[in-house]
């Protein structure tokens, strides 16, 4: 174990290369670019591929390219680029094209403030794409994490065929912090077809990927962003293709749930406070939950590392005994919006919200929000 | 014996065959040049080759009826996946066929810094003229005057001329051929795809759609070959593209043929001297 | 928990003075947290730099007031006031005119202008903290040879050390952990 | 000698583009629909070998076969 000092973005650049990344497209843009600096500087030398992309679109679609390939293929970006992106993304997924895509946010919308940290891409990361579609979103809280969770969406890129989101932020991604580093880092290759008769757009259990046949291998695959059966044959007229298609390829993720949903929960177990939070703003909540407990407080904090597939039975669980929710978010309020639905009916959800100009959510305004008003 | 086949066929997925193109669509023509040149070529299946194409009808032309690893993406991105499929393959051949729509409207950004890369590409650009797949619509090719759905009272926006604009890039290889040109726009194929050629080549072939274009001018498909072989004119030097444009006549030939190293020759020697900086 | 924060504007390497610190303190063996904040442009604007550092992993690095905080120039000031407000042990340049209780007056850009280190405040500071013994003085300079300009840095810190003996207790008794 | 004219009914869509470029004028389009709808080309003149149906059919269509061969 190696122990250095990073920021975040150093640590998803340091997490892809442990986790085998080997190609990398990307658009400058505040506050991704140090991810895109490093790997200009280490995939060059270390046998990898490495473009500055003419604009997001090229760098996601190179990406899909590459992968396609058989490299393991990433690209970092931040809101605006995220938003072009959006459409390869949702290529990546009809294809079921394994790729990493960093999103350090930054306040927006359009180009809101670059340098700034918030968290407002949350409802953009799961649902940005048109159509019906799902993807795992994971969202780090430290450059620990930030190193940590970049090696799991490769994992779990390459194991479900899908494109994964690593939702960082702007605080995490230039705050520098210690990070351990892993000495090996194990993932599974990707599995081909047996011969060209196994299909590779279907699967008989929808929780298992199909297998993927690498270009230039003779499988003479078929790749379309258009509906298609399970050996890539374009159909745009049947319901049954359509269907099955779609449906396969959410039911992929979203029935891998119990693999896919991490989350943290700290404090009482029967607390009547509870803090529901997600990346950055975790650090003060986690504050803000000693805070209140050394008050006499009964409380306890459910910090959501994956933020897609949501998992409603842990969620529900969890809360079942809070009378008072606060929702900490660097944003006017998305999070928020599970704890709504999944709450008991007569608990008190109290938003506190804060975005821009780099000031993060204190505990106390946490506390403050905990405690205002409660009987 | 066997009933002789046509010999485009031994490239094609007899599964998917006849073609979804309209009757007399040239699509199939290019094809038949681009096989033909191939086959002189003596390349017997595609195993080595990935043909990438964007939204459109052209952009059908690969997949699914090219027995190839094919990847028919986003309208527009083709030129970009293609770029990532070579960088991470760089043994691949890797083939764009695309529309004027497709390649210049929405994807020209690709195109262009493609060209100026000389990323080691094959773009063919079939130009019909207008936005066939959508029904007809203006295109930036479309020539002056031209009715479509959305110029109904005749085209007022001046076409770019691409094969033109990308002779001012990096491109190693740009070539204009009309349909009627079968044999030349062959040879252009065998130039771009023998094993010396390298960099960003670009094909091409003004192929106007069969159905917004021709029989809009209530022509048959054979009318209008025999139209372009006439409208078509070939240059020998690049100063004479304008001279012949300006007499209405549609310049052909290959406008430029370099041999400078490719994007992942570039790379590699660029990948090398980190290695060496690296170490030090 | 303690922290070291600094102010100051734009170009006065307030960014790189948190690095050196972060960097002192994690080869010291402990866990760092360091952020930062400025606007988008690389010169003139407000800049905040600072370390949280604890000898486990740090719990929180959005703190609202710093056990130290050096303030370089006013301008750094205005966003912050309250976080200032709030901090054990405000150490102001003397040409920062504001006045604060906490706040003690160090004549540091004057010294960097007498002694020909100008533009080295942010390194003189870091001498400053240095004299307290919290920063090892030998482990700043060994993080300082890996950057640029080590001779004058060298030369800044020296000053800082000497300068900082006045107030090293005062410093120290915020720091310690 | 001589050289004869094989027609894939399955794929002609009679679009006339060999009936128009033969130059030999061998060809004609049939009276009769092909089981696709679509009127095939017959030959009806004698074919010199040249293949221009062949390169211009856009459908796969048309092989000239010449001494019980077909194209290279």
């Amino acid at each position: 174990m190696v122990r250095a000092l990073l920021s975040g973005n150093e640590a998803v650049a340091e997490g892809a290369l442990a986790a085998g990344c080997n190609f990398f497209a990307g658009y400058p843009i505040t506050p991704s670019s140090e991810i895109m600096h490093y790997m200009a500087r280490e995939l060059p030398k270390r046998g990898g591929s490495f473009i500055q992309a003419e604009d997001e679109l090229a760098a996601i679609n190179m990406v899909i390219g590459a992968s396609w390939a058989g490299a393991r293929a990433m690209t970092a970006t931040s809101g605006p680029g995220f938003s072009l992106m959006q459409e390869g993304l949702g290529y990546a997924i009809m294809t079921e094209t394994p790729l990493v895509i960093v999103n350090v946010m930054r306040a927006g919308p359009a180009t809101g403030q670059a340098t700034k940290a918030a968290q407002g891409d949350l409802m953009q990361a799961r649902w940005g794409r048109h159509g019906d579609q799902m993807i795992p979103v994971l969202a780090p809280s430290s450059p620990q994490e930030a190193y940590d969770l970049t090696i799991e969406a490769f994992a779990i890129a390459e194991e479900l065929r899908t494109p994964v989101v690593v939702l960082s932020d702007e605080f995490i991604a230039h705050g520098r912090e210690v990070v351990e580093l892993r000495e090996k880092v194990e993932i599974p290759s990707r599995r081909k077809p047996r011969d060209p008769s196994e299909p590779p757009f279907g699967s008989p259990d929808p929780r298992i990927a199909p297998p993927m046949p690498p270009l230039g291998e003779g499988y003479y695959v078929i790749v379309t962003g258009s509906t298609h059966n399970e050996y890539g044959y374009r159909d745009v007229h049947s319901f049954e293709t359509h269907f099955r298609l779609v449906k396969r390829l959410v039911d992929k993720i979203r029935l891998n749930v119990d693999k896919l949903f991490r989350y943290e929960v700290l404090g009482d177990d029967d607390a009547e406070v509870a803090i529901v939070c997600f990346g950055s703003v975790s650090r003060s909540a986690k504050q803000a939950l000693r805070m209140l407990r050394s008050r006499g407080v009964r409380a306890k904090l459910l910090r959501l590392v994956t933020l897609w597939p949501m998992n409603d039975e842990v969620v529900r669980r969890e809360l079942r005994s809070a009378k008072t929710i606060v929702v900490p978010e660097m944003n006017l309020g998305q999070l928020i919006y599970d704890v709504q639905r999944l709450a008991r009916e007569d608990s008190r959800i109290v938003a506190v919200n804060k975005v821009g100009g780099g000031i993060p959510i204190y505990p106390s305004e946490i506390v403050e929000a905990a405690l205002g008003g409660s009987r | 014996m066997s009933v002789a086949k046509h010999f485009s066929r031994k490239y094609l997925r007899e599964e998917v065959l006849p073609t979804p193109f309209c009757p007399g669509c040239f699509n199939g023509v290019v094809m038949n040049a681009m096989f033909k040149a191939m086959e002189e070529l003596g390349i017997e299946d595609l195993r080595n080759f990935v043909f990438v194409s964007g939204i459109g009808c052209s952009s059908w032309i690969p997949n699914p009826l090219i027995r190839a690893d094919s990847l028919h993406t986003l309208h527009g991105r083709a030129v970009a996946v293609a770029t990532g499929v070579k960088l991470a393959n760089p043994r691949l051949n890797v083939v764009v066929i695309g529309g004027d729509g497709d390649l210049v409207a929405i994807g020209g950004n690709h195109l262009l810094h493609a060209a100026r890369r000389n990323m080691d590409l094959l773009v063919v650009m079939v130009n019909n003229m207008v936005y066939a797949m959508t029904r007809g619509q203006l295109a930036p090719t479309t020539p002056l005057g031209f009715r479509t759905a959305t110029t109904p009272y005749g085209n007022f926006e001046p076409p770019i001329n691409v094969a033109k604009l990308l002779i001012n890039t990096n491109a190693n290889y740009v070539a204009r051929w009309c349909v009627s040109n079968f044999h030349k726009l062959k040879q252009s194929f065998k130039e771009a795809l023998s094993e010396v050629s390298k960099g960003f080549r670009f094909i091409e072939v003004v192929a106007p759609c069969i159905t917004y274009v021709v029989r809009y001018e209530g022509k048959t498909p054979g009318q209008k070959i025999k139209e372009l072989r006439e409208a078509c004119v070939e240059v020998k030097s690049i100063s004479e593209i304008d001279d012949v444009e300006r007499r209405g006549k549609i310049a052909v030939g290959v406008f430029k043929k370099e041999l400078k190293p490719g994007y992942v020759e570039l790379y590699e020697s660029y990948a090398s001297r980190a290695r060496e900086a690296s170490q030090k | 928990m303690r922290s070291i924060a600094f102010l100051g504007r734009g170009g006065q390497g307030i960014v790189f003075a948190g690095e050196v610190i972060a960097e002192t303190l994690f080869e010291q063996g402990l866990y760092v947290a360091q952020l930062q904040s400025y606007g988008a442009e690389v010169r003139g604007g407000s800049v905040l730099s600072y370390v949280v550092f604890d000898r486990d992993r740090v719990e929180n690095p959005f703190i609202e007031s710093f056990s130290l905080a050096i303030v370089l120039h006013e301008a750094g000031m205005r966003r912050w006031m309250k976080h200032l407000e709030g901090s054990d042990l405000v150490i102001l340049d003397e040409l920062v005119s504001a006045e604060l209780r906490n706040a003690v007056k160090l004549p540091i850009s004057r010294v960097c202008v007498e002694k020909g280190v100008l533009g080295r405040e942010n390194v003189v500071a870091i001498g400053v903290i240095a004299a307290s013994g919290v920063l090892d003085p030998s482990v700043v300079e060994r993080v300082l040879s890996r950057k640029r300009g080590f001779e004058k840095n060298i030369e800044a810190l020296k000053l800082g050390l000497e300068l900082g003996r006045d107030v090293a207790d005062r410093v120290a008794a915020v720091l310690r952990l | 000698m001589g050289c004869s004219i094989v027609v894939d009914s399955r794929l002609c869509k009679g679009c006339g583009i060999c009936v128009e470029l033969c130059p030999a004028r061998a060809l004609e389009l049939s009276k009769e629909l092909s089981p696709s709808g679509y009127r095939n080309p017959v030959q009806t003149g004698k074919c010199v070998g040249c293949r221009t149906c062949e390169m211009f059919c856009p459908d796969f269509a048309i092989a000239v076969v010449c001494n019980g061969k077909g194209s290279a």
